[in-house]
């Protein structure tokens, strides 16, 4: 492990609850770590199990899937199917052998500023106890002139 | 090579022509093509695919290209900006058959944004250098929509010319349109130009090429002097990596202009 | 005799016209092996055959034909892949006529040529024994040591969707353990588990045998050959080996009917069932679901329930 | 000239040339799977699968090929082209079928207007062994096909397997190179009549019984048969056939990035696949398998001669092994046979 390695983690957060709760977490000016990128989806059911293993090639060690409370789905039932998702590719991952705590996933709504900085102050320190995500890595020294390919 | 210059050619935004110009003189003297030949654009990152060249020979110092926004190369290929460096490999393919038209008449048939080579052809023939090589020059040129017509300006010069003969027909007119609306294959069946001497130049949509090839056939063209110019899809653009050919033939490199006598001892793989 | 019995369906099927071709098993090419039959010709259905060496799932043919009536010879696995399929829309349940065999599991040719030194020259079944007849040798070797690793842990080996069965229901043997090679692996620390997906996917060669010979596999674009977004390069990167076939498992997420096609057609020989099997053992515990057996139910992945577990979210 | 290995100095001379050259050779990947790959040490060499599934065309164009790499730095596009290493190579142990395919691949990357650098700097850098083939499998129909189990065209040197020891033949100006290879032991008569016994039963085994002679006249007049609508039916498209035929060379070219940087590569590609002629435009000249399934046959057979004259098969048997469906090509062949064709009018295979 590089001396100076810092965890890259990707969120997905669903536009209507967590995005609207880690904007609630930003204004409230609660700490979290700055250790996550953040992409907006509509839903937490847009979630495309191809999104984390990209992530994941493209070199992201950690991945967050967070969406509205059940009950709470701006579209009704989206994060419900989503959750059969989630649970059937959290177990398919581990099964493979990828680390428990590589792929999280939580509910937070926009009220919740302060769970959010909470997930992330967790998902943070899983990631950071894995270390680098190795699996699926591409190695970006294939490309370009330098190459040691 | 550099993208000197681009614009949009049609209302729907899908066709930009670039006009683009060498790196160096010595390349640009190195480089010497026919109508009908094409060329491998390639924009690292994207990859790298073939277009028909649509400037003329004649037409010193660049190159142009028109590029219908389909796919990964060609939608980069309509952003790009002027001034911006892309590869090119080429001249690839055979070309039109130029010097069989020495004397003859020529009737060019062009559907839709396939026009480009064929715009190529009609510009090099209408070069005062070998516009007297040739007799009569007919052209008809078929859009879908008049907004989607190519080149306009250049049709309306044509049009004013006395030493070609110019059929412009849209599948459905507009309000503002006055000419002909038809089919290219119907258009030209009204047109009935007489086969005597001439030689017929078809490049188009498949659907195209095949309900005019009856078409001439009625009109008493001999197979040998329908030629047509084919697209498949290509990668390496010199015979090799498989995918263009039409039985024993490849569009790339026998191709991408044949004759209706080649095609139709041919599976129908176009 | 089970064979007699398919022949005389697909027979009086065609002569009264019920179907327009049937699709079943005939005579292949090498030992081991039988080929898939279309069959138009009321008087030729005397070619249709059926032994231990039937191992395809003809239902991968069914979107091609979904403009025709078809009788399809099934297995159990093969007629819940039709239920599937035709759960999703691929293909409507009237235009379609399962003649189901009960399955008494496929013979695994890559087993029985390990078992052998030499080439196998001709096989042949009596009676649960496999005569094998080589190069210079010939024995003889028990049929049920040599069954496909898929068809070891199969519980629905009747296909009672069929519209007709062509012998009567086998006994089906509930595993007391749901499959002993899942639990096996499961059992393996997560970084030999991922050392042994590695190892098996480096030999992919990206000809897509698996998701050709996947009667579920029928998009029109699969993820691999979309260009916008490009999801994966089509090189030999082992990361994007891992991703093709982490992705093709998981699309087969309740919708797989563990027929165990795409391992038997890769020509390297990848363990592939490990995967699809875990899924299904995961939707079978989650959802309750199992493919093909209730033709009402929605596939697992496209419905919901309030109640569905949620444990691992924060 | 003729030489003798004993299978005791065989690991030892596997080494020399390990020490020498980039020493490719079949490899055993998992039980029944091989390739040919590059050999770090004699013990990898696995000659026990008679044909590994990748053919040795892998060896000279790779499945997935980087032709060039480049970098934007600054607005700049910075390019360079791929090298090989500077070493010799040796490819050890290809049968005359794998051989004979390298040869029909050449005449096509080799051509008089273009040639294909990528193949022809592997070709010409590469010594090739092969390897007499004493037991040709029941798919084997390679003297049908234009060649036989020991053909020694294309081979530098020529292994034939004694038992005990190899038989090693020069056979060209690359080959004779190795004549003072301290490993080489004078040859006794009675090998050379082993050798004569090998090939005789060897060929005995193959025969000729597919009848390739003339397919391309007989395919010539089958552009429009019927016989197409039918043969393609249980094909399921996948690429099994063409990635493993030692003769198919279609290739795509992509473009792989990221960021600022990137590389073009070929990869292997196969005319069963429906993108394969898939226009961006959406138009696919060939939009059903029975189209696809022209194209493979009717390339190999008629217009592969057509343009140099030899069919494209060798009948190495793998297209027929590996099939997921078992689609047996040597049926095909026969199937376009006159007599057979009048027969079938709806029902093929």
């Amino acid at each position: 492990m590089e001396a100076n390695w810092e965890p890259k983690i990707l969120a997905f957060l669903c536009n209507w609850c967590s995005y609207a709760g880690a904007d609630l977490a930003g204004t409230s000016r609660i700490q979290y770590p700055p250790n996550i990128r953040v992409i907006r989806v509509p839903c937490s059911g847009r979630i495309n199990p191809l999104f984390v293993l990209k992530a994941l090639q493209g070199g992201i060690d950690g991945v967050l899937v967070s969406g509205c409370h059940p009950g709470d789905c701006h579209y009704l039932s989206g994060n419900y199917v989503g959750r059969r998702k989630s649970a059937t590719l959290k177990r398919f991952l581990e099964y493979l052998g990828i680390e428990v705590g590589r792929v999280q996933f939580s509910w937070v709504s926009a009220a919740e500023g302060g769970k959010f900085s909470q997930v992330i102050e967790e998902v943070t320190q899983d990631i950071r106890r894995l270390g680098p995500a190795k699996q699926f890595r591409k190695r970006s020294d294939e490309f370009g002139v330098q190459s040691s390919e | 090579m550099v993208i000197k210059k681009a614009h949009v050619e049609t209302t729907d935004r899908m066709l930009r022509t670039l006009e683009l110009s060498f790196l160096n003189e010595e390349e640009a003297r190195a480089f010497h093509f026919i109508p009908g030949q094409f060329c491998e654009l390639s924009i690292f990152g994207k990859g790298e695919a073939p277009f028909g060249i649509a400037s003329s020979p004649t037409e010193n110092g660049s190159l142009k290209f028109t590029i219908n926004k389909a796919g990964v190369v060609t939608t980069a290929l309509h952003h790009i900006e002027e001034g911006a460096e892309i590869g090119i490999r080429g001249p690839l393919g055979n070309g039109y058959p130029i010097d069989l038209f020495k004397g003859k008449n020529v009737l060019v048939i062009g559907g839709g944004f396939a026009f480009t080579t064929l715009r190529s052809l009609v510009a090099y023939l209408l070069h005062t250098e070998n516009r007297s090589k040739v007799n009569e020059i007919t052209v008809i040129y078929g859009a879908r929509m008049p907004g989607l017509l190519l080149y306009k300006e250049e049709l309306l010069e044509w049009e004013k010319r006395n030493d070609l003969k110019l059929i412009v027909t849209v599948d459905w007119g507009d309000k503002d349109w006055k000419g002909k609306v038809g089919f290219v294959p119907n258009v030209l069946e009204e047109v009935a130009p007489s086969s005597k001497n001439t030689y017929a130049v078809i490049c188009g949509p498949p659907i195209m090429i095949k309900f005019t090839f009856p078409k001439l056939m009625a009109l008493r063209f001999p197979n040998e002097r329908i030629f047509t110019s084919l697209e498949r899809r290509m990668k390496c653009g010199i015979g090799k990596c498989g995918r263009c050919n039409i039985g024993p033939l490849y569009v790339c490199k026998d191709g991408p202009v044949f004759s209706y006598a080649q095609l139709e001892k041919l599976p129908k793989d176009y | 005799m089970i064979q007699q019995k398919i022949r005389e369906i697909a027979r009086e099927l065609l002569t009264k016209k019920e179907v327009d071709l049937i699709i079943g098993f005939g005579e292949g090419t090498l030992p081991l092996r039988t080929t898939p039959r279309f069959m138009r010709n009321a008087e030729k259905t005397d070619r249709l055959i059926w032994n231990s060496f039937c191992e395809n799932n003809l239902a991968v043919y069914l979107p091609k034909f979904s403009r025709f009536k078809v009788g399809l010879v099934v297995k159990g696995c093969d007629a819940r892949s039709a239920v599937a399929l035709s759960l999703e829309k691929r293909f409507k349940a009237d235009q379609l006529f399962l003649i189901g065999v009960p399955c008494q599991r496929m013979v695994d040719r890559r087993k029985v040529k390990r078992a052998v030194r030499g080439e196998i020259l001709q096989a042949r079944e009596e009676e649960g024994i496999l005569y094998i007849k080589g190069d210079g040798f010939e024995t003889k070797l028990n049929r049920e040591d040599f069954l496909y690793s898929s068809c070891q842990v199969c519980i629905h080996r009747t296909p009672l969707q069929a519209n007709v069965l062509v012998d009567d229901p086998v006994e089906e043997y509930p595993l007391t353990e749901i499959h002993p090679e899942i639990s096996a692996f499961e059992k393996r620390s997560s970084e030999e588990r991922w050392r042994f997906f590695e190892k098996e996917t480096s030999r992919c060669i990206r000809c897509y045998a698996c998701r050709e010979a996947c009667p579920m596999c029928y998009c029109a674009e699969c993820f691999v050959d979309s260009s916008r977004p490009k999801w994966i390069e089509k090189g030999l990167n082992s990361s994007d080996l891992q991703f093709y076939h982490v992705v093709r498992a998981y699309h087969q997420t309740g919708r797989c009917s563990g027929c165990g096609a795409c391992e038997r057609a890769c020509p390297m020989e990848i363990r592939l069932t490990y995967l699809t099997q875990k899924l299904n053992q995961e939707v079978k515990e989650r959802f309750g679901f199992e493919t093909g057996i209730d033709r009402d139910a929605p596939p697992p992945l496209a419905t919901f329930e309030a109640e569905d577990k949620q444990e691992f979210i924060k | 000239m003729k030489f003798k290995l004993e299978k005791n100095d065989f690991p030892s001379f596997l080494q020399s040339l390990i020490d020498r050259y980039d020493l490719y050779a079949p490899v055993k990947l998992a039980e029944g799977v091989s390739i040919y790959k590059k050999i770090d040490h004699p013990d990898e060499v696995d000659l026990s699968i008679l044909n590994p599934q990748k053919p040795a065309k892998d060896i000279f164009f790779p499945q997935s090929e980087t032709m060039f790499r480049y970098e934007k730095v600054g607005k700049q596009n910075q390019m360079i082209s791929m090298e090989e290493g500077k070493r010799d190579r040796i490819l050890f142990g290809a049968r005359a079928c794998d051989i004979e395919a390298i040869s029909i691949i050449e005449k096509v990357f080799v051509g008089e207007e273009y040639t294909d650098v990528y193949f022809l700097e592997k070709r010409n850098k590469t010594t090739i062994i092969g390897l007499g083939c004493n037991h040709p499998l029941s798919t084997c129909f390679c003297s049908s096909a234009g060649g036989d189990p020991f053909l020694r065209a294309g081979s530098d040197l020529f292994f034939i397997d004694l038992g005990e020891a190899y038989l090693v033949e020069l056979l060209t100006e690359k080959g004779m190179a190795f004549h003072k290879n301290k490993f080489f032991r004078e040859t006794d008569p009675k090998d050379l009549t082993l050798v004569k016994e090998l090939e005789e039963k060897a060929f005995e085994k193959v025969g000729f019984s597919i009848p390739v002679d003339g397919i391309e006249k007989r395919l010539d007049l089958m552009v429009e048969n019927p016989f197409w609508d039918k043969i393609h039916e249980k094909c399921i498209g996948c690429s099994v056939c063409t990635f493993l035929c030692p003769t198919c060379h279609c290739f795509d070219i992509v473009d792989e990035t990221s960021k600022e940087r990137g590389k073009r590569v070929r990869n292997w590609d196969s005319c069963l696949s429906a993108l394969y002629s898939q226009e961006t435009s959406g138009h696919n000249p060939r939009p059903s398998g029975r189209e696809r399934m022209r194209q493979r046959l009717m390339h190999k057979f008629y217009y592969f001669p057509k343009n140099f004259h030899r069919i494209a098969c060798v009948g190495c048997g793998r297209c027929i092994l590996y099939c997921p469906v078992n689609f047996d090509i040597r049926q095909a062949i026969d199937l376009t046979s006159p007599k057979r064709i009048k027969k079938m009018k709806g029902e093929v295979i």
